[in-house]
């Protein structure tokens, strides 16, 4: 086995290992997080597989833009504050309020 | 020529394209335009493949396995004439239906409705009768874009939209309850359209092209390809809902407006269907096996069973509806195993089997589409669909009762509906194949079936009940779509010979085809 | 083994992993990410069956425009999904989608 | 409620079900894959024979926009239609502004001042690249896209300044430009989305541009519009918001 086989075989199992925290990580925030360097190893395997353009947009929109998305819907539905949640913003929860 | 085939795909697009950019109250005379030059489309394509057989066409000049094709055969073309008739007459319905106050809904606190098809300016809010054109639109493009793709990937991508277009449409009102159910839509499709692109890779993998066409040619056998032809096939039989992958639909058919949960019964489910038939009895007939379309048909059984019993059970009208399209959603798969590997290639009831459940398609998408339409006018008018406080309300909308009434009777598949015809051929099949369990299940659902119209029935026409309030008047043109579309399922089973005989123009039956004309 | 077979076999062990998610994980979100996951394995497969078809060092350039468009697709559906999740959160306050219509 | 396991347990028998099932599954797929080997198929040689007369020599380009444009095209629709189907969960046409609030902080504000039009230039330079190298419209305006919502997180105005109109048009061009080609060409002759070969290059580019924005557009209409607007909810205390 060379050694670029060994990359690609760390690699491909990092991916599987990477998936199975992201969907069993107790913390939603730190699933997000997971998913995005996810989404970039993907992005990795791709240029790996002779498709860097491919990879590129994976990068940037399958881990960039998704990730971006979830970020802030786990801010939501968390109700943790973001690091872009001004403090004077209303918070989450003053929608939420006196419904449930 | 014309090519009417490439129209049917673009003039609804431009018109919802149109409507889109336009907006307000011109979008719904785009959408009636859109609705009409569409209907003439489809059928100026009926009548060139009626003359010419089938059509062929490939985009951008690229031949097959490079670009993509369009294919018109008689499957797709009765499937585009359908979806012609049903979506005029919803679109028509629907006209009116988004100026009738409250809404569906007995929700009067939603403020979003304020204003709703009153003509005030209202350019400052989004209006769900505004947002409805251009999303129908969409819907119906991409419904006639399914059934005349000819490219795996591109049926992907269709699927897609129609799916998108369908969760639009049913978070229309912004209710709660559509949000939901909408939701719940969105993550079954998607997860249907997964494991249909994960089969259309290894059938890519194995046979390098994505042309149907090319791939029905190849005749492709192996593990892969039967893994493939599994994945697509649960995939569809997701989206088209089939037991017990039903659980998203009656959420989701109940909860939108009546003219959205008409095109999702009658049109949408048929789209899965369709693909699904295309590719089984096309490109996977030489990997299939008796067991697994036994086990489908089962499921199918099951689905008539179990669902005609869930909606007898229903309190709701639209609910015992939606529960109903599930049950008939199971006679569609019955077909599989009667027209499928069980019988010799030349076993003619195979064909039979296959235009009974294609005819059966038919009457439903026209008997259900009137039945959606029927409980949202008496929903919008009474301001409930409580199945038990219908009582005395055939004396306000006598027709409206009537068409339900006649609806049911092709659901049912009395004589001498377009029902009726379906389930005939699905029966004889059943007898000539010796596969006598499938006879029985047809005609359990039947009586099945007969029970919950008669409920409904029953308690409309009951007579000198005080009625709530005094129900609003219904727009003339709502009653007409209804009935004309209950109509027409009626009539359909009385002049069966030539869509029968066009269902033939390039089958996938064609040894059986001819020795049934000799 | 060759870079198509580790990679190949990756796509459909991550597929079964997020199946498996989907059908245990009842968070709304946890759910997206898995379906957003799943069509990134299988834009893995379609990338190295490319790989697989090269001629002379080119790779097949109809999965990589397939893989291109499904990308695209599957941000729509996420992200709509994500907006239609986070509506129902906001108005419910629920993470999970009840069973309320009782269905079978 | 929020702060319940999020893993929560949907009960045994559901788990060690859907274990059988993926298990299964995998079983059957490792099979399949295995059965697939490594003999090439596909279509790579044909791509390559055809590609001098796509109108550009990136071979993904020439599938994406000539071979298999009517695949792109109704991709830009479903863009269009989870744009729309997200914008018209709120009853506003316009995108709302981010809350304007204090400054997000010097470095912070450099950073963005530094980032957002490094992201646009490799945003153009990736559009540009698309046609004879890796790169092209999606990965461009997605990139753009990316830099519109940074400017929106740390207090500038962008997207939002688009009026109603402006909104519809952006997230309708690249949709409309590919209708607006195919149908007038498809009127005076040709076949259905083929471009004459001498203006191919120049139609595709023109293409590129209109889907750019488009992507661009879109996605930030998606990230905003995800947000739940607190004045649309459906509440059984109606009236409580401003």
């Amino acid at each position: 086995m060379t050694f670029e086989m060994l990359f690609d075989v760390i690699l491909a199992l990092m991916l599987v290992w990477l998936c199975w925290r992201v969907l069993a990580a107790p913390d939603l925030f730190k699933a997000v997080v997971l998913f995005i360097v996810y989404g970039l190893l993907i992005a990795l395997a791709f240029v790996r597989l002779q498709a860097p353009d491919i990879g590129l947009a994976e990068a940037s929109i399958g881990a960039g833009l998704t990730g971006a998305l979830m970020l802030d819907a786990v801010g939501q539905m968390t109700g943790r504050r973001m690091p872009w949640q001004r403090k004077d913003e209303p918070d989450r929860k003053e929608a939420d309020h006196g419904q449930s | 020529m014309i090519e009417a085939a490439i129209w049917v795909i673009l003039i609804p697009l431009i018109c919802g394209l149109a409507a889109f950019a336009i907006g307000g109250r011109t979008s719904r005379l785009l959408g009636l335009i859109g609705a009409g030059l569409t209907t003439i489309a489809a059928f100026l394509l009926v009548a060139e493949v009626w003359v010419n057989g089938v059509w062929e066409y490939s985009l951008g000049g690229w031949e097959a396995p490079l670009g993509i094709s369009l294919r018109a055969d008689g499957l797709s073309t009765f499937m585009i004439a359908m979806t012609a008739v049903v979506g005029l007459g919803i679109s028509l319905y629907a006209v009116r239906y988004f100026a009738l106050t409250p809404g569906p809904s007995p929700d009067p606190s939603a403020p979003l409705r304020t204003g709703a098809g009153r003509g005030e300016k209202s350019q400052a809010t989004w209006l769900p009768s505004e947002s409805y054109w251009p999303l129908w639109m969409l819907l119906w493009a991409s419904l006639n874009a399914l059934f005349l793709s000819s490219d795996i990937f591109n049926l992907y991508v269709g699927l897609e939209l129609l799916t998108l277009a369908s969760v639009a449409l049913i978070i229309l009102e912004r209710e709660r309850a559509s949000i939901i159910a909408g939701l719940r839509y969105l993550l079954a499709a998607f997860l249907g359209s997964m494991a249909y692109l994960l089969g259309v890779a290894l059938l890519y993998a194995e046979a390098g092209v994505l042309d149907l066409q090319l791939l029905a040619d190849a005749e492709l056998t192996g593990t892969a390809v039967q893994v493939a032809g599994g994945l697509m096939a649960v995939g569809l039989l997701l989206k088209a809902a089939l037991f017990p992958m039903h659980f998203w639909l009656p959420a989701a058919h109940s909860s939108a407006p009546a003219p959205v949960s008409a095109a999702l019964s009658a049109l949408v489910v048929k789209a899965a269907f369709y693909l699904l038939i295309r590719l089984w009895f096309e490109v996977f007939e030489p990997a299939s096996s008796i067991a697994v379309e036994q086990v489908i048909g089962v499921l199918g059984a099951t689905a008539i069973i179990l669902g005609s019993f869930q909606a007898i059970r229903q309190a709701r009208l639209k609910m015992m509806i939606a529960y109903s399209t599930v049950a008939q959603v199971g006679y569609l798969f019955v077909m599989i195993p009667l027209a499928g590997s069980f019988g010799d290639p030349q076993d003619v009831w195979r064909f039979e089997a296959w235009t009974g459940g294609l005819y059966h398609a038919l009457s439903h998408g026209f008997a259900k589409a009137s039945m959606f339409l029927a409980a949202g006018v008496i929903l919008s008018s009474l301001g409930h669909d409580r199945v038990w406080n219908l009582a005395g309300s055939a004396a306000r909308f006598p027709v409206i009762y009537l068409s339900f009434g006649i609806a049911g009777m092709s659901l049912m598949g009395l004589p001498p509906s377009a029902g009726f015809v379906g389930k005939w051929l699905m029966l004889t099949s059943a007898v000539e194949s010796a596969q006598w369990w499938w006879a029985v299940i047809l005609l359990v659902g039947g009586l099945l079936t007969a029970g919950y119209v008669a409920i409904v029935l029953s308690q409309a026409l009951q007579r000198d009940v005080e009625i709530d309030r005094e129900p609003d008047p219904i727009p003339r043109i709502m009653t007409l779509s209804v009935f004309g579309l209950a109509v027409l399922s009626m009539l359909l089973g009385l002049r069966a010979a030539e869509p029968l005989e066009f269902l033939e123009i390039g089958a996938p039956f064609q040894t059986l085809i001819t020795t049934v004309e000799e | 083994m060759s870079l198509f077979l580790i990679y190949a076999l990756a796509a459909v062990g991550l597929f079964a992993i997020c199946l498996h998610a989907i059908i245990t994980r009842s968070h709304l979100l946890r759910k997206i990410l898995a379906l957003n996951m799943m069509g990134s394995s299988v834009f893995l497969l379609l990338i190295a069956i490319a790989y697989r078809n090269s001629v002379e060092e080119t790779a097949d350039p109809v999965p990589h425009a397939m893989v291109l468009t499904g990308i695209v697709v599957a941000v729509s559906a996420t992200a709509f999904a994500l907006a239609l999740a986070r509506r129902y959160h906001a108005e419910t306050g629920e993470t999970e989608l009840s069973d309320g219509d009782g269905s079978t | 409620m929020d702060n319940r396991d999020p893993l929560s347990n949907p009960g045994y028998l559901v788990r060690i079900l859907s274990m059988v099932l993926s298990a299964g599954l995998l079983a059957v797929l490792i099979a399949a894959v295995v059965d697939l080997g490594d003999e090439p198929t596909g279509l790579t040689a044909r791509v390559m024979e055809q590609i001098d007369q796509s109108g550009v020599s990136h071979p993904p380009t020439a599938v994406l926009l000539n071979f298999r444009a009517y695949d792109t095209w109704l991709e830009v629709a479903v863009l269009l239609l989870a744009a729309w189907g997200a914008l018209a969960l709120r009853q506003a046409t316009r995108l709302p502004e981010q809350p304007q609030a204090t400054s997000a902080g010097p470095v912070l504000d450099w950073l963005v001042r530094l980032l957002v039009p490094l992201l646009i230039v490799t945003g153009v330079y990736l559009l540009w690249l698309g046609t004879n190298a890796p790169g092209g419209a999606f990965q461009a305006g997605a990139v753009i896209g990316a830099a519109l919502v940074l400017l929106r997180l740390s207090g500038y105005r962008s997207v939002g300044l688009l009026d109603a109109l402006w909104l519809r048009g952006s997230l309708l061009a690249g949709f409309a430009g590919f209708l607006l080609i195919a149908t007038v060409l498809f009127l005076a002759g040709w076949t259905f989305l083929e471009y004459p070969p001498d203006q191919a290059g120049l139609l595709i580019v023109i293409i590129e541009l209109l889907i750019t924005w488009t992507v661009a557009v879109s996605f930030v209409a998606l990230f905003v519009a995800a947000r739940p607007d607190p004045d649309d909810l459906n509440t059984e205390s109606e009236g409580g918001h401003g």
